[in-house]
């Protein structure tokens, strides 16, 4: 089976997404880093063989592993029910808060105040969903979805977008870098936590077994936690889903 | 009346019209035949202001052709002409042709411009051709609406270019019959040709052009028979 | 003019990005131009109805946005063949049939450009099919086809730029990388429209050059 | 290995969300078409006035046009130009890239067809007593639409596949954005886009095929 | 010797050859005259294998030409075939137009063929035209290069498909003047031609078809002379 074919070929092949800081981003070499990329290098060691990471955009993500192209997404991807009946994910790895980013001159400071605006996130994510319907639901406003969080960045930046909903995260990273002026994280968006999935094809229970006992190994280990401090920092998110099992 | 007074052209260095000086009366027929290159088509060109000129002046029932005020397109609209090359709006039936001036030009509704165009079509023998296209006629039909197109305008004077030179032989008679209809019925023509036999029958005038001057005009009779310049000694020898 | 951050490892990564497009661009238009002739003369020797089968598969590729050509080769590949192909052997193939496709047009239409009894005369000679292929027909194919199929290639070149969906990152993809840390758009995409730009304007214009070149005799 | 079942019925329920950016799509390529003709026609008289400057912009229009990819001028169209401060929709960045590229294609088009009208015609016109306007437009502008015909034909299928090229700049209304789209929230890409590109093969069949009608009817010369 | 025994050949619907039967000697010279559509030119592309017949023999030296073991393209290295249309190959130049067939198809070294390709085309009088690209050639030195392109593939019989009727009135001499000297020095040849004077003068026999059938054959001065025939008289009276 793939676990096989992965330890036998000697190559693990992630699906990462690189314009999603902290976790996923390239450095000033243009190597790819970030939480994601040393997520997939863990996976590698543990396995015993080399990492190798393929960059997809986020709409790209699912199509690069049916196709063959990658073995793996460590692609900080939400596990809906609905791509579950297409793929198959892990436990949680990751849990994301979502915040509202806005452009200092739209004048929104909270998640209502983009009612009316016009706001964006990036195409085929979770936020971009339920952002989408939310716009649907105020029946006022615009909504646009970006190719690549990098380019929601820029049209915020730019003032082609008033506001945007992403991980809180990926926010402040982006807001830190001090690569796009004039945009600051304004608040929380009511949205559920949205836990994010390791995913590999959907009856390669082999390795799905394997993912969902390295992500578990990872928090015992405290990697985990290093990771977090190391990419993002503050406090570590529970990846526990309270009063459930799993 | 067509007045051409001390008329000067050049293209550039080359000096095409050297001072002409000619007059066509209402009604007159004139032939102007002369070696390639004499200046025959540009003269043409200059009288119903296609070409501008550069000294002297061409008067056209006594408006100044090339004045600045004058209206050049109502001008036209008196002189016709027609081409060596034959200029069929090949996007245009026959009808199409020669309705499309007098009604975008005159003005004209549509049936009236249509029967005055079938009228001239017929006189020139293409009154069975009125939808078809050009591609479908031979080069003399061609050439024979051309005609129908300029005269659909009413013009009082109609320029000819060698308008059978470019037509296979057998072709040249039936355009030439159509001309000398014209000449029969009064039309003011200056035509420009190497037909000499037609020179000859038809014209009232011969006029002989040479290398940009207007080297003799006389009676068709005068002409061929006693020519005056030597120049036209040697034209019209060689031609025959 | 432009007061930037771009330092020489980002111009080196830009480079690896032209690179990319140009091995793209070259490999595809190579396989597509050989197939292309491979079709254009199996449509041509065939004529319409028995050939149309062929026209119609390769019709497809022009009829359909390369895009989603790309993305559905991807998925086709990886889920129902199961074939394990890189991103860069997909963008060949599908942008190799794509060429194929404007090209066997092109070949079509020159060699129904060789005048009928120019090759009958080349049979009548003694000359085998294959002979009148190479020493007529090719020849002057060839002028009528050369000035199209340089076109093409350099559309293929542009319209390589699709290729980021399947995770190549060749040109315009890298500059979209650098404009995400760098932010400077414009300055970036004028660089990466230059390069296009640079390459495509003289071949299009000597392509133009031979088309009025060989129109004339 | 992995088995991909296919779930036709899923993708296929979506048909009336991808139809509706079917007609967006073709909203998008008409309205381009019509302004790329507008300003193909513009960028012929810059080029013909015989004015420098004038031509050197409409060349230079022209040459960008043909010579960068059209997703770059896309892309240029949308973030490119918010750098002077300028903010398009996307509908607005896209349909403007597409503009700009047909209007330079068919420019070099009516180029070419004009190059192949003899200037005996104009004259001909000049001499019946039309205006240099009416020989243009009811002598030349006729004979160029025939001769460009089959290219501009060609250019409003390219205007339909270029359509594609909106999400970039975060199209999500038109066939290929509305497919991308469902595709994120389901993840059946090959149905649906193989959908998308079944939609795709037949609006840019039609094109072909009621031009060819078209142009039997209008050109019987 | 060319045998043509009871050839039937359509287009379609369209009987083209109706029952053909024809000897040819060697050393013989025939001209095929008749109307336009009588099958001529058809007769000629199946006598080489350029078109397939439907029914009877075509026989070139005993072998059968449409027979499906025939190798064609040695056949037709026996019999040269020159068109109406001026086929010159024009990317290469004269010299190289007529060397390519022996080099490719016979396998000679390039000297070789050039020395027989300088003999032919001295031959037709285009010895000085040696490195000139056809576009440059007249059209009477285009057939004439085109005789020599056949010649230079020693065939033992020519066929000639009105080689003058695409040229100009005072190019044809040029070009039967070639074929009149092919004809003296004793090759086998089948003209088809308009020009009667040359086929009185230098055939052996007269072919008239009419309508696909062979109407008529026999000496030139019978056959002109005495024609039998209703349709040969009235074709004879037309083009005299
Ligand atoms: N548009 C032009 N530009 C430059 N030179 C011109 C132009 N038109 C005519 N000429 C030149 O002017 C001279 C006279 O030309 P024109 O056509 O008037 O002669 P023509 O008497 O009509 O000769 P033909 O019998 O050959 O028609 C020729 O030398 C010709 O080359
Ligand atoms: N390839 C073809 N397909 C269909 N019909 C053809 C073809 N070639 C010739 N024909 C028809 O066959 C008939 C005989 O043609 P052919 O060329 O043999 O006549 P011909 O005697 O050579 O006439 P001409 O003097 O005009 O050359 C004509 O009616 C012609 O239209
Ligand atoms: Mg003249
Ligand atoms: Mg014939």
């Amino acid at each position: 089976d793939k676990l096989d074919d992965i330890i036998s070929s000697g190559k693990l092949r992630c699906a990462v997404v690189l314009d999603f800081p902290p976790m996923g981003s390239r450095d000033a070499d243009n190597e790819p880093v970030g939480f994601d990329v040393d997520y997939c290098n863990d996976l590698a060691a543990a396995l015993g063989v080399e990492a190798e990471i393929v960059e997809t955009p986020f709409p790209e993500r699912i199509p690069a592993l049916v196709s063959g192209r990658v073995d793996v997404g460590v692609a900080s991807t939400s596990d809906t029910l609905e791509r579950a009946k297409t793929v198959g994910f892990s436990i949680p790895y990751f849990a994301f808060e979502m915040a509202v980013t806005a452009n200092d001159e739209a004048g929104i400071s909270s998640y209502e105040d983009m009612k009316g605006h016009t706001v964006g996130a990036v195409a085929g994510t979770y936020e971009a969903i339920a952002l989408e319907k939310q716009i649907e639901e105020w029946g006022d406003g615009t909504f646009r979805p970006y190719q690549t969080q990098a380019d929601v960045f820029l049209a915020l930046s730019q003032g082609q977008l008033d506001a945007t909903v992403s991980t809180s995260t990926v926010a402040m990273a982006n807001v830190k870098t001090g690569n796009f002026p004039g945009i600051s994280v304004v608040g929380k968006a009511p949205f559920d936590t949205d836990y994010v999935a390791l995913f590999t094809n959907r009856n390669e229970y082999g390795l799905l077994n394997y993912l969902n006992l390295f992500v578990n190994q990872q928090i015992r280990s405290g990697r985990y936690d290093e990771l977090y401090e190391k990419w993002v920092g503050g406090d570590v998110p529970s990846l526990m889903v309270p009063n459930a099992y799993r | 009346m067509i007045e051409i007074q001390n008329v000067r052209k050049s293209f550039g260095p080359l000096e095409v019209l050297k001072g002409i000086d000619l007059t066509v009366q209402r009604g007159e027929v004139l032939t102007v035949i002369g070696g390639s290159g004499s200046g025959k088509s540009t003269l043409l060109t200059c009288i119903n202001g296609l070409e501008p000129i550069h000294s002297g002046k061409i008067l056209v029932d006594g408006t100044e052709v090339h004045a600045k005020s004058t209206n050049l397109n109502k001008l036209r609209q008196k002189i016709g002409i027609v081409f060596q090359q034959w200029n069929a709006f090949p996007h245009l039936t026959v009808l199409e042709n020669v309705t499309l001036s007098p009604r975008k030009v005159l003005g004209m509704g549509k049936a009236e411009a249509e029967v005055i165009a079938e009228k001239q079509l017929k006189h020139v023998g293409l009154g069975d051709k009125l939808s078809t296209y050009p591609s479908r006629l031979s080069g003399g039909q061609q050439q024979r609406m051309a005609i129908a197109r300029a005269l659909a305008m009413s013009p009082d004077y109609m320029l000819f270019d060698e308008v059978t030179s470019a037509l296979d032989p057998q072709l040249v008679g039936e355009v030439l019959e159509t001309l000398k209809m014209l000449a029969e019925e009064g039309m003011t023509m200056i035509c420009v040709t190497h037909e000499m036999t037609f020179a000859r029958d038809v014209s009232d005038r011969v006029a002989y052009f040479h290398q940009g001057i207007m080297a003799e005009i006389g009676a068709p009779d005068q002409l061929f028979g006693d020519p005056q310049h030597p120049e036209t000694r040697r034209f019209l020898a060689s031609v025959r | 003019m432009f007061d930037t951050a771009l330092s020489s490892s980002d111009l080196l990564f830009l480079a690896k990005g032209a690179g990319m497009t140009i091995i793209v661009t070259v490999i595809s238009v190579t396989i597509g131009t050989v197939l292309g002739i491979l079709f254009g003369v199996i449509r041509v020797q065939l004529g319409a109805v028995l050939s149309a089968p062929l026209t119609f598969f390769l019709d497809i590729f022009r009829s359909v946005p390369l895009l989603i050509q790309l993305v559905l080769a991807n998925a086709f590949m990886g889920m129902v063949l199961r074939l394990q192909l890189s991103g860069f052997t997909v963008a060949c193939m599908v942008l190799s049939l794509y060429t194929a496709a404007y090209c066997s047009e092109i070949v079509r239409g020159s060699i129904d450009a060789v005048p009928s009894t120019t090759r009958r005369a080349a049979r009548s000679l003694g000359m085998s099919w294959a002979q009148d292929m190479r020493y007529i027909v090719m020849p002057l194919a060839t002028r009528v086809a050369l000035p199209s199929w340089i076109g093409l290639a350099l559309g293929v070149m542009k319209d390589s730029a699709l290729v980021y969906v399947v995770q190549v990152t060749e040109l315009l993809k890298s500059t979209q990388i650098l404009i995400t840390r760098l932010q400077e758009p414009l300055f970036l995409l004028m660089i990466c429209g230059a390069f296009y730009f640079l390459i495509s304007f003289p071949l299009a214009r000597f392509g133009g050059y031979l088309e009025k070149r060989w129109s004339n005799d | 290995m992995f088995e991909y079942t296919f779930q036709w019925n899923q993708a296929l329920a979506r048909l009336p969300k991808i139809l509706e950016g079917a007609v967006v799509t073709m909203e998008v390529a008409l309205l381009s078409m019509l302004l790329g003709i507008a300003f193909a026609i513009l960028l012929t008289l810059l080029r013909l006035s015989g004015s420098r400057p004038l031509h050197a912009i409409a060349t230079t229009w022209i040459e960008i046009a043909r010579n960068t990819p059209a997703l770059f001028q896309i892309y240029m169209a949308h973030f490119g130009i918010a750098s002077f401060g300028i903010h398009l929709s996307p509908f607005a960045s896209l349909l403007i890239g597409i503009t700009f590229n047909n209007a330079g294609y068919l420019a070099e088009n009516f180029r070419g067809a004009l190059k192949a009208i003899p200037d005996t015609q104009t004259r001909a016109g000049r001499s019946l007593g039309m205006s240099q306007l009416q020989a243009f437009r009811y002598i030349i502008v006729p004979q160029m639409l025939r001769i460009s015909f089959l290219p501009m034909t060609n250019q409003m299928v390219w205007a339909v596949l270029m359509t594609s090229l909106g999400v970039t700049v975060g199209m999500n209304s038109d066939l290929y954005g509305v497919t991308q789209d469902l595709n994120a929230l389901t993840f059946r890409t090959f149905e649906l886009f193989a959908i998308a590109g079944v939609i795709f093969y037949v609006i840019t069949k039609a094109i072909t095929l009621s031009a060819r009608l078209v142009a039997t009817r209008l050109f019987r010369y």
